[in-house]
């Protein structure tokens, strides 16, 4: 079981804050691949190519972090503070 | 090194909160800051105020890692980075960094650091809305990228 | 550009004093400031009070100057430099330098340039009482001439 | 006629603040060459090799620089504000 956030932009477009996963996939890049076969705007949004940034419990994370049990994953676009 | 991180949905007082970086520390010889405000236009569009939204828990993180990693680099004193959420109108502070070191040539590099990196590296996003009533996510800046790629990886 | 630039002998409040080089103006994005404060320790020996004396009228050129070159090589909104002369006390601020521009990369830029050539243009000197009631004049610092002889002639 | 002023330690260790001079030496190398040959600490002071800076009318001057009539000439150490 994993936990996945959306922030900012992504929320928007996806209209969803945030889900429990029960399946758990072995990587980022993997839980990533499993959005964009949701199909349409789940496509849209985590297509190769489009610049998504993750978290993995609340750190950076690249494509080939693995993921362990209840892991909470964060999704956004590039960031805007400061 | 004293550090304090504060992600704040209250008014920010820039001025008031650079004092402790330094008050009652008379080894400190130089104080550098940075304020960033928000402006009243963007990409030539009015803007009347703007949102902003980060990721709790992760963004105290990635500031602590941000400041220790500048306490690395350089020989600090106290490091004070303080950063606004929720909604805000033209001329609030967004952000403050407050670096006093008893050199200021370590000062201007770490406050510059943390800035940069802070742009690139904490999970806050921002929504415009405009004079028009729409409403925007600013768009992530390649000047930005640029600014912390400068600094090497950590 | 708006400008000041200030000689005083009476306290420096350098944080309030940093508030006009961006308020009422929404177009400024972000501000660099230095505040240049008097230790209670230098080369070792506790000082109990310090005298900077200037060169009046030729100080406010001086500054001036460096302020011009500023402006000359950096897009700036605001620039307010404020001296200290007189008798000072540990922690008391001797300079602020507050610039503000609409990117923060000039404004850094310019802030450090006006402090590292204020540093060795502008004439001020300091001359330390130390705690055994001794005075001596401060000597300059070799690492003060190499950080002004970075930004390249004027 | 020029008017000459001593700042910070060179003030102290030459024990005057200003003078007139009615003599007017073609440029700064020339009244500083004046000035030593006054000998005793006026010869110490501003020895060739002792770090002495010089502006004329109140803006930093080289060796070189001419002197005309009226000039202020300021003598001082390194400065050391900031």
């Amino acid at each position: 079981m994993i936990r996945v956030l959306y922030f900012a932009s992504l929320r928007d477009r996806l209209g969803r804050a945030d889900e429990t996963l029960s399946e758990r996939p072995a990587t980022v890049a993997e839980l990533r691949a499993a959005l964009v076969a949701r199909g349409g705007i789940w496509g849209d949004v985590f297509a190769d190519g489009q610049r998504v940034l993750a978290a993995v419990n609340q750190e950076m994370a690249s494509a080939e972090q693995v993921l362990n049990e209840g892991d909470e994953v964060g999704f956004f676009p590039p960031v805007t503070g400061g | 090194m004293d550090v304090e991180i504060r992600v704040q949905d209250t008014p920010l007082d820039a001025l008031a909160e650079t004092a402790p970086v330094f008050a009652g520390r008379p080894s400190v010889g130089g104080v550098v800051s940075f304020i960033g405000l928000m402006r009243d236009i963007n990409h030539g569009d009015a803007v009347n105020s703007m949102t902003l939204e980060h990721y709790p828990g992760m963004t105290e993180k990635a500031l602590a890692a941000i400041v220790d990693e500048a306490g690395r680099r350089w020989d600090l004193q106290g490091v004070r980075v303080l950063h606004r959420v929720g909604e805000i109108r033209p001329q609030d502070p967004i952000v403050l960094v407050a670096v006093a070191s008893a050199h200021r040539g370590e000062a201007f590099r770490a406050c510059e650091f943390i800035i940069d990196y802070l742009k690139t590296r904490a999970p806050f996003w921002k929504r415009e809305q405009t004079a028009d009533g729409g409403t925007r996510w600013v768009e992530a800046r390649a000047s930005d990228e640029h600014a912390a790629a400068g600094w090497g990886e950590p």
